[in-house]
């Protein structure tokens, strides 16, 4: 194992204290150390936070800042945050007009969340949820409530955080943060397995010369094993999983994200991206906005997630807001 | 015997924390067959973080009970923190304020406790998870109770069953967690979750026994 | 070779072509296809151009943006980009008070360059350059001249850049961008070899439980092989090779940047950064701006470079300027 | 014979395309042993284009040499663009103009190579780079020119002096390019751009012996 590292079992910790004094300028530290926060709040608003296991930087502290999370809970590696890290997050986010926890699909977090809400309310402390289930391959879509959250939360927490910058009630928050997600469909191909830090091996396999399509951000079984393909067929495979799913029709709108999963080279992201966007054009839909990086990340592995949401003028405006975070910044809607 | 003394509960609280750290390969091992390897080290850290701080605090069973629990919940987050956590939560609640445990006190403490955890989980028995340990213990105590055993054979038969419980597992496909996403692949290998729990509600019902000799 | 391609061969070209579209807010295609320019040029400026190889995505042409560079030129993979290339850039970004071309000291690079220079002499416009030399390894102290540059060169475009927008004449732009790079030092370690695409292997070797100190951008040997360390162990390394060699001293404000090579988790540039900047601290050098994150990479190699750059009143106040670039933006100084 | 005709440059042009594309494997294995290599297919994409795009056209030596110059120099970069762009520039500048190319012009033209390219990069003979190929076989020329040897001697001459100066390389150590930094790590093989150069020379001389017959 190639790595970066003093004891594996510190990893987080250190991990934060970097970030932490890295990134002073638009993060700060809580009182609980499994807690960041932004250091600007914003005015009299709704609440923004989010939280989860750790290992998929820039998600989630990267995600905290200006007009999009105000504070993120903090998890292990690949393991939810506490329930009271979760609380101790809302808290630091409260302003009196309640906390929307924006946080995806997976049972620790939903459990830890759960028990924080009920010990916020035991403070009169008003937490919603918005769960991410944007991950296709994860469920039937008769079972679109088993979904995983993956990269498209990158978008809710946009749109929600658009929302309460804009100084929308908590309610209208929740309704942006949810129509965003709902909006949206994301789907990952593994190229390699990843290792945790603690393990020192990879804890499954994905052999040279094929890839695993549907596989989670935590190494979660995908929907098939092929051969590795060209960018082309890549391309064509995720767009095939995606499209049909919302579905995403002739004459949409669409955000798109590309995140590499942690050690594929941007280089080549762009080179899927310049797919993607060739058989979207074909199919007469219109990439409003796009990112290409790693925005969401799962320690070392390779491969890529691909993430549309289709827009509507509501979505775009919420999309178009500047923001200042770590692991998104941008000067808002410049484009023609 | 017929019951034990809330005050004598800090040797079996102990009793669970050694459990858990002499298995914490093995937990670790079972975890990795089908999960992410880890159960081990999240159980451990748990654990031993309350052996630190209590190791040499004079506490009765409720009071030992809630201080785990709490630490489950505030410190360790992940799957295992809620889980375990409400479990020793719901126990310390119900023993609250009692001096003495009977049998059937120690039925309604891990009732309440699989009660809270089905509100808090999904997963059923039958799924391939720690429930499938702890649903028929509790169903042992309840029908020890009923038939009016004493504490030392009440406490053998939920061992009993919580091993079975426990052993059952190994035919079942994974519903929850990590290991659903193997499907038929999660079949024949125990579930890490049941073996724990098994082994403190073994090392539960040893503590007692050896408290009331 | 887990690697997200179509023919090798095409890389760069479907790599430009996805990166003009999903970036149109911030750059656009020229005439010349291996060359990228900014949407925003500034009024009446120095132009600032840079190019290079590909392969070390977001450099080159993540660095073309508002108060950055105003064009790169673009190269395969691993390779300088054509004498042509260059001359096209500067005249994409010459309006009239002539072109600062900021770049690294590579033979090839050094070779077209040259001979842009002279194309352009020709056709009356002025090209003047620094070449960055930043990556203390590539020679000794006193052959400065044969030093490579590598994420250096980030400070360098940075300042050079800033100077240009706030209105410097070309020498002024110069004088700023050579300042900051004689300001800056590099050294970086590599954990795993990079595998160039068309050829499909790494070309060279370091072998599991071991890192070569001192590598280059390219996978260009380093000075020694040693047993992999901990991330401690990396930072007083990596410090001890770098802070001797300027010198930085007690009592400096410095600028630090930490990039992955490619496919180091961030999170552990994060941690590397933790411990650099407790030695920094025990030394009494202060951090006055941290970079945290993939700025400069190699295709897929594990490891990191370590960067410092000693500031002035006039280097911090080219550093704050806003930028928006792909790789790197900032909304300009917030810190206390 | 004492020279050729100028416009009877096409089958000497062609003939280095040859040279190149034959040897785009050898080139490459050679620069993998202490380069990247790269050096076979970077050498091989700038003649091949050329090839495509003159191989049905009507061209003279100056003109040749100088649209294959310009395609390195405007579409290839790295630093077989630029080197050998330079080279055959300057070979095209030298003939230009000349119906006859005699022995002593041919001098001239390597001999303006060489100095352009002395200019561009560091590297002089000892390098272990091209130079060490390129600079004998001017001397060899001018030696030829100056003891009024025939054309067909000079260009044996040249090419012996060529392949000596490539063979040199290999008990050298790199000083420039990607296996300078390898030290003493790079004795033992020839270098790659010494190899190119060599192949280069000896199809130009072979190309023109056979234009003169
Ligand atoms: N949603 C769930 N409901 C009930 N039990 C669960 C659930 N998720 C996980 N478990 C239990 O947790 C065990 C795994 O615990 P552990 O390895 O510590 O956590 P993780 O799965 O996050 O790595 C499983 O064997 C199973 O018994
Ligand atoms: N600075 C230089 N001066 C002279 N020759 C050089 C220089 N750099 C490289 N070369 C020549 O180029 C050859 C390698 O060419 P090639 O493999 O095509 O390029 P690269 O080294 O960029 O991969 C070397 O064998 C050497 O002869
Ligand atoms: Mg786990
Ligand atoms: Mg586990
Ligand atoms: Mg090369
Ligand atoms: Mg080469």
């Amino acid at each position: 194992m190639q790595r970066i590292l003093n004891d594996p079992d510190n990893i987080v910790d250190e991990m934060l204290s970097g970030f932490l004094k890295a990134n002073s300028d638009i993060v700060e530290a809580t009182e609980n150390k499994r807690v960041v926060k932004a250091r600007c709040k914003g005015e009299g608003k709704v609440g923004v936070i989010t939280g989860g296991g750790s290992g998929h930087k820039p998600a989630f502290i990267g995600y905290v800042g200006e007009n999009m999370c105000d504070a993120a809970a903090v998890g292990e590696i690949c393991s939810s945050p506490t329930a009271v890290a979760f609380l101790d997050a809302a808290k630091c986010a409260d302003q009196g007009k309640g906390v929307a926890c924006l946080y995806g699909n997976y049972s620790g977090d939903n459990m830890n969340v759960k028990m924080a809400v009920k010990m916020a309310q035991k403070q009169g402390l008003t937490i919603k949820t918005v769960i991410a289930n944007d991950d296709v391959a994860s469920a039937p879509k008769n079972q679109r409530e088993k979904r995983r959250g993956v990269a498209g939360e990158i978008f809710m927490w946009k749109c929600g955080g658009a929302k309460a910058a804009m100084g929308g009630s908590l309610d209208e928050v929740i309704n942006a943060a949810q129509k965003a997600i709902d909006h949206t469909r994301s789907v990952g191909i593994g190229l390699t397995p990843c290792t945790l830090p603690a393990v020192g091996h990879p804890n499954f396999e994905i052999k040279d010369g094929t890839m695993e399509v549907g596989i989670g951000h935590h190494g979660e079984p995908g929907i098939e094993v092929c051969e590795l393909e060209t960018a082309d067929k890549m391309a064509k495979r995720m767009t095939d999983i995606i499209l049909p799913d919302y579905p995403f029709e002739a004459g949409d709108e669409v955000a798109v994200l590309i995140s590499g999963l942690g050690a594929t080279p941007v280089m080549e992201l762009y080179v899927l991206y310049n797919e993607v966007e060739k058989l979207l054009q074909e199919k007469g839909i219109a990439v409003y906005r796009a990112y290409v990086g790693n925005y969401f990340t799962s320690l070392d592995m390779m491969g890529a997630t691909l993430t549309l949401m289709k827009l509507d003028e509501e979505l775009k405006e919420l999309l178009d807001m500047p923001v200042n975070t770590v692991g998104l910044k941008q000067k808002g809607k410049e484009k023609g | 015997m017929k019951a034990f003394h809330n005050k004598d509960g800090k040797p079996v609280l102990m009793r669970m924390v050694s459990g858990i750290k002499e298995n914490k390969d093995y937990l670790g091992e079972i975890d990795g067959l089908i999960g992410d390897g880890d159960h081990g080290m999240n159980m451990n850290k748990g654990f031993s973080l309350f052996q630190q701080r209590f190791e040499k605090e004079t506490f009765d069973l409720s009071e030992g009970l809630r201080e785990l629990g709490m630490i489950l919940l505030n410190e360790i987050g992940g799957s295992m923190g809620p889980i375990y956590g409400t479990v020793f939560m719901a126990m310390a609640d119900e023993a609250d304020g009692k001096d003495e445990i009977t049998v059937s006190d120690l039925y309604q403490m891990l009732d309440q406790a699989k009660k809270e955890l089905e509100e808090l989980v999904g997963a059923r028995t039958g799924d391939k998870t720690l429930m499938d340990t702890l649903t028929p213990a509790v169903a042992a105590l309840e029908k020890a109770g009923q038939e009016g055993a004493d504490m030392q054979t009440a406490l053998v038969q939920m061992k009993k069953a919580a091993e079975s419980g426990r052993d059952s597992t190994k035919d079942m496909i994974a519903k929850f967690g990590r290991a659903s996403r193997l499907g038929e692949r999660s079949r024949g290998v125990l579930d890490a979750g049941a073996v724990s729990c098994c082994i403190l509600l073994q090392s539960f019902a040893d503590g007692i026994m050896e408290v009331i000799g």
